[in-house]
């Protein structure tokens, strides 16, 4: 199953189960439309009608507190950002509202709502292209999960829709699977096993996706396949790459990043977010406070430069990392001797 | 209209409670007690209790940086606002939200929102939930003339529009944004022309006047619980403050504050009552001592209300 | 309106130029050479040509995520638009802007910016500029109907109005916004009824018809010149295209798409020509010609041009 | 001098220099208003008139796409944002646009504007009393500046005024000494010499606040004050505390920070900025990247934890970092040994 199927299915299944949850957004399931800019929300309104699947005009903020306002008086809001970029547009009501309602109101409100946020560089230009993870770690009172398989797509937005606060989702472009007009050249669109039965992943447990000895690699979304690239052309030269893919970033499974380091003494960071103040430089720096000792070498964050996302394949493929540059910065950091 | 007596005497006790309210905030601050600052409503009760006097407890409103009289006039006890307003364990939001985001969702009032504008998009997505839910409960939406500038506004009020959605967007229209006269920064006459935009009806109201205020508002929420969609109105108003705590308002023409002074809502609606026998002076006084008492009483429960624990901060931050 | 031969066979060549090159794009895209999506604008170039027509280099215009047409018009080289659509070291922006962004202030066509009304707040700037360093410049800015939903629309309209700012608000109302018919996200009949709102004078103008939106530019133009402040023109036009790349347009009706498609701005204005005798078929043969070659000599230069260096992405973060 | 007054005598110089320089913003300079809400633009319309000191609708995304719009085509805007809160409401023309445009352009376009935003806690709740250092820095093609004293607020922000690219200011209410009307209580307020003759200070040069050999630490506006207060007291136990102010985020002085790692070896970062993602999050993960082995001891950042800000100047004080706790922090480092 691709990841925009399990991203479907597993709002239809909580449509099913809860008639409080209902989505909202543009163009995501208008008749002979495209059911979203990824096709995440095709076809539910066959099944939910339109009143559930609401079509919104293009009003960002609108959207976000409408969200919010939603959310604080007995629904549970799933709204689409057709492209995460859009973000910015609804900042206030997402850091202002949506993540401070429950504090301000001395905890008497929740604000159980779910924002679905496309990330990542797809040739289309500056305005279409950011990982905005960065921002959104930063906002206390908010959680903000990022799966990168069909499985974890399922069980975590299940978990994210059933949670009682904010939570933003981040999908990458190229991982979904859409189908047909839709489909994104390049895209890597792995499919995956989903089990019949219901189940649901719970936040801040990353995943292992790789065993290995010499060095940790931390990575999320499209980053976590090219750093398994990666592993496997190194371990051809006999260095062996633990992948963890954390799943959620805030909260996140600082245990298992931990753990891993006592076994490897190495910490790579790899995010398609620009570098300066990406959410991988919130992991190094709580390493560097919580887990110094157990470091041999430096830590290395591999990220995009810090520039606007060029439009120019050549230079995007430049600027976001490359299963080589991964490599070449593993190498380095190996090499590397306290 | 409605005019019995003992309604009108509520709507009185309503406008007096917001007035002594304020007047009491304001001197307990430059006593130096409260931290912070103030955004006051005195000179605009008759906006709050009006909008506000015949709505249900599950109806709701959003409010703004200036709430204590949407709140009082929603229904937020005295005690937990005033309680607030001293930063105390007790307050309506636990001495973490403060006088910019005083409210009380169990009697409808969502916690008041500081962004200019801000709550309009919220106030959205409630009156999408009651309309979802399948209530017939309304939302009043308060914001000011200085908010109609903003994005939110406009996205807001189409929104509302196209959904039908049972809303009441409250403007206050008290001719300033904070320094700022409303002339300086919008074209238009009547801020209530903006409503054929969203093909929204809207109206102008004589904001000093409860009863005329409480008319519209009528009207509107009757509209709203029946599903025909949104009102605008716009009620011309005034602040007889500062914008905000020490504020002389060296930017506003003195004879235009006396004009709009010798329409104190407040009095307006007493020599009302005492011209069409509604109530007699002793009625009223009746009511005033009352009400005063009430509030001494909340500041003294306040004063010796428990204050928050540092660490209670990191509390609450999820639900 | 000034209708000499010379005048009305350029315009034409323009409408022709326009057509051909999204039509230039759209095979070139399927081909699979171009990287990216694509925002077309055939069927909409009577709104950009009429608008553009008579502005001056000095003129701004800002544009959308759909701006090839706007940029031809307003002189951006038809070869340093297709090298940035092959992403070339020589594209108007670089390799670095794109489709969406193209672009070049050295003859008043702002890089094109794709956040849906972003660009409207922007021309508020540039007619501030223009007004405060005394010129009498103007900017014709382009949105669309579904950009109308935004509050940047809202702020950007009021901050114009209230400033006088020579500035053309050019609505290109095609009735959807991507999938989204105007019907479903407005409740108004025409748009233009929203100049109201901040007090600017609205037109409705049929956006097939170039020379109706010339003459519209034209007024507007001069209020803008004449320091008179910004003008609101609702241009009803279509898209003969998709909204992105490969979009069947699943969600219009076929008759609403033939009854438009009947209207086509290119082809009326070449039977306007040949009907009134303002040119022979020979004249409109002569241009097309031309233009085809232009276009392929365009394609030619920009796939023989350098592609930019992987590390070229490091340059120009700062000016 | 007051922050205030030296930030008005910049903006004062730099219009009388150049006419391209002008203020907008929200009740900056009304007759018989504030001046701004901490007074910096007061009574500047006396001498360049209502033009050139522009008071705006309440527009935030106009306030800033303006500046935008005026930048690109031959202005030099300086907005005024009332409070760095209301950023959140331009975050899309601030991110997406003045960041982007010159990159975007290919180098074509140049955006030389400036926006001033107050920032920090003073008893007002959740949504005006935020530090937002840490979304801008976030940012590439934006340079981040936060003056903590009348001298470097006057050379900095006219070094803004002629920078050719968009500059974010980061004020300090409690520094700002705003008289009358708007003074803010609690207020440090310093007061500082500015020299007669006119200077300018380079972007990314940090300032050694104070000596010190036992730990290095790097603070900015109000926490530099607050760390002085925590070095005082510390040099009576004996341990020496180095303060660095590096003036600048963007560009940051690395090489003044690690100069200092090489004789104290020990690092904290004390910031008023929420801590996950904050900017002390980058300034630990560059350091652990560059100068790990300078270090004898874990980075600690001591931040405001990760909450909105509470209202209660009770437990305001205990989110954001006070001398004590900058104290009790430094005795623990100092005594963890590698
Ligand atoms: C987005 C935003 N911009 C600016 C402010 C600062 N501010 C607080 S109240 C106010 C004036 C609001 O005017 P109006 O809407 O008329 O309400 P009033 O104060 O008159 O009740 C301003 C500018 C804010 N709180 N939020
Ligand atoms: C803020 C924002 N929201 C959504 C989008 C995605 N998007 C791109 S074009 C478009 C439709 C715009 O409609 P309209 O303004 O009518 O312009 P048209 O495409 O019809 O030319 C949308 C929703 C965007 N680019 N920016
Ligand atoms: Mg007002
Ligand atoms: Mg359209």
């Amino acid at each position: 199953m691709s990841i925009a199927e399990a991203l479907r299915m597993a709002i239809q299944e909580e449509m099913r189960r809860d008639e409080r949850v209902f989505c909202l957004g543009e163009d995501i399931d208008i008749e002979g439309g495209f059911g979203g800019a990824f096709t995440v929300t095709l076809g539910l309104s066959k099944e939910f009608g339109h009143e559930r699947i609401l079509d919104t005009p293009i009003s960002e903020i609108m959207i976000a507190g409408a969200a919010v306002g939603a959310a604080m008086t007995g629904m549970i809001p799933i709204a689409d950002v057709q492209y995460g970029d859009f973000l910015f547009c609804m900042m206030d009501q997402l850091a202002d509202n949506a993540a401070k309602m429950t504090y301000m109101s001395g905890g008497t409100v929740k604000v159980p709502m779910v924002m679905r946020a496309p990330v990542g560089a797809t040739n289309r230009g500056a305005q279409h292209a950011q990982s905005l993870e960065g921002y959104f770690t930063h906002i206390p009172g908010l959680k903000i999960i990022c799966p990168s398989t069909a499985y974890d797509a399922k069980g975590l937005l299940k978990t994210a829709i059933r949670d009682q606060n904010p939570v933003i989702v981040f999908e990458h472009k190229l991982l979904y699977g859409s189908k047909g007009n839709r489909a994104e050249k390049s895209a890597l669109s792995p499919v995956g096993e989903v089990p019949e039965e219901e189940y649901l992943i719970p936040f801040g447990q990353g995943v292992i996706r790789r065993e290995g000895t010499d060095i940790t690699i931390v990575a999320t979304l499209l980053m976590v396949y090219k750093s398994m690239e990666a592993a496997s052309i190194l371990e051809k030269e006999g260095i062996s790459v633990e992948v963890i893919d954390p799943r959620t970033l805030v909260p996140f499974d600082y245990d298992m990043v931990i753990a891993s380091l006592k076994k490897t003494s190495r910490l790579m960071i790899v995010e398609e977010d620009t570098k300066r103040n990406g959410w991988g430089a919130e992991v190094a720096a709580q390493i560097a406070e919580d887990a110094l000792y157990y470091l041999d070498a430096p830590i290395k964050r591999v990220a995009s430069y810090d520039v606007p996302m060029p439009f120019a394949p050549i230079m995007e493929n430049f600027v976001v990392p490359s299963v080589d540059r991964i490599v070449d910065e593993v190498r380095k950091l190996i090499k590397t001797e306290k | 209209m409605k005019i019995d007596k003992a309604r009108v005497l509520k709507i009185y006790e309503q406008l007096f409670l917001l007035r002594s309210y304020e007047e009491k905030i304001y001197f307990l601050f430059l006593e130096g007690v409260m931290p912070g600052t103030i955004h006051q409503s005195q000179g605009q009760e008759a906006s709050a209790v009006g909008m506000l006097f015949d709505l249900r407890k599950e109806d709701y409103i959003t409010s703004t940086h200036r709430p204590a009289g949407h709140c009082l006039a929603k229904g937020v006890s005295l005690e937990s606002m005033m309680c607030e307003m001293f930063a105390k364990a007790n307050g309506c939001c636990k001495g973490k939200g403060g006088a910019m985001h005083t409210g009380d969702i169990s009697v409808g009032a969502l916690p008041a929102i500081a962004i200019t504008a801000g709550g309009m998009p919220v106030a959205v997505g409630v009156g999408l939930s009651c309309k979802m839910r399948k209530t017939d409960n309304v939302v009043v939406c308060f914001f000011g003339d200085g908010a109609s500038n903003e994005g939110a506004f406009h996205e807001s009020m189409n929104a509302a529009a196209i959904w039908n959605l049972p809303i009441i967007f409250a403007c206050e229209n008290n001719l300033y944004g904070a320094s700022t006269h409303i002339n300086m920064v919008t074209k238009i006459k009547d801020l209530a022309e903006r409503g054929a935009a969203y093909g929204i009806p809207s109206e102008i109201v004589d904001g000093n006047d409860v009863f005329a205020v409480n008319e519209a508002a009528t009207r509107a929420i009757e509209r709203a619980r029946k599903g025909l969609g949104p009102t605008f109105l716009e009620l011309k108003t005034y602040r007889r403050c500062g914008h905000s705590r020490n504020d002389s308002c060296g930017y506003r023409d003195k004879t235009e504050e006396k004009e709009w002074y010798d329409k104190d809502p407040v009095k307006r609606c007493k020599t009302f009552i005492i011209e069409n026998g509604l109530g007699t002076v002793e009625d009223i006084v009746e009511i005033e001592k009352k009400v005063t008492q009430a509030i001494e009483n909340a500041v003294a429960f306040a004063k010796s209300s428990p204050d928050p624990k540092p660490e209670d901060a990191l509390e609450n931050l999820y639900f």
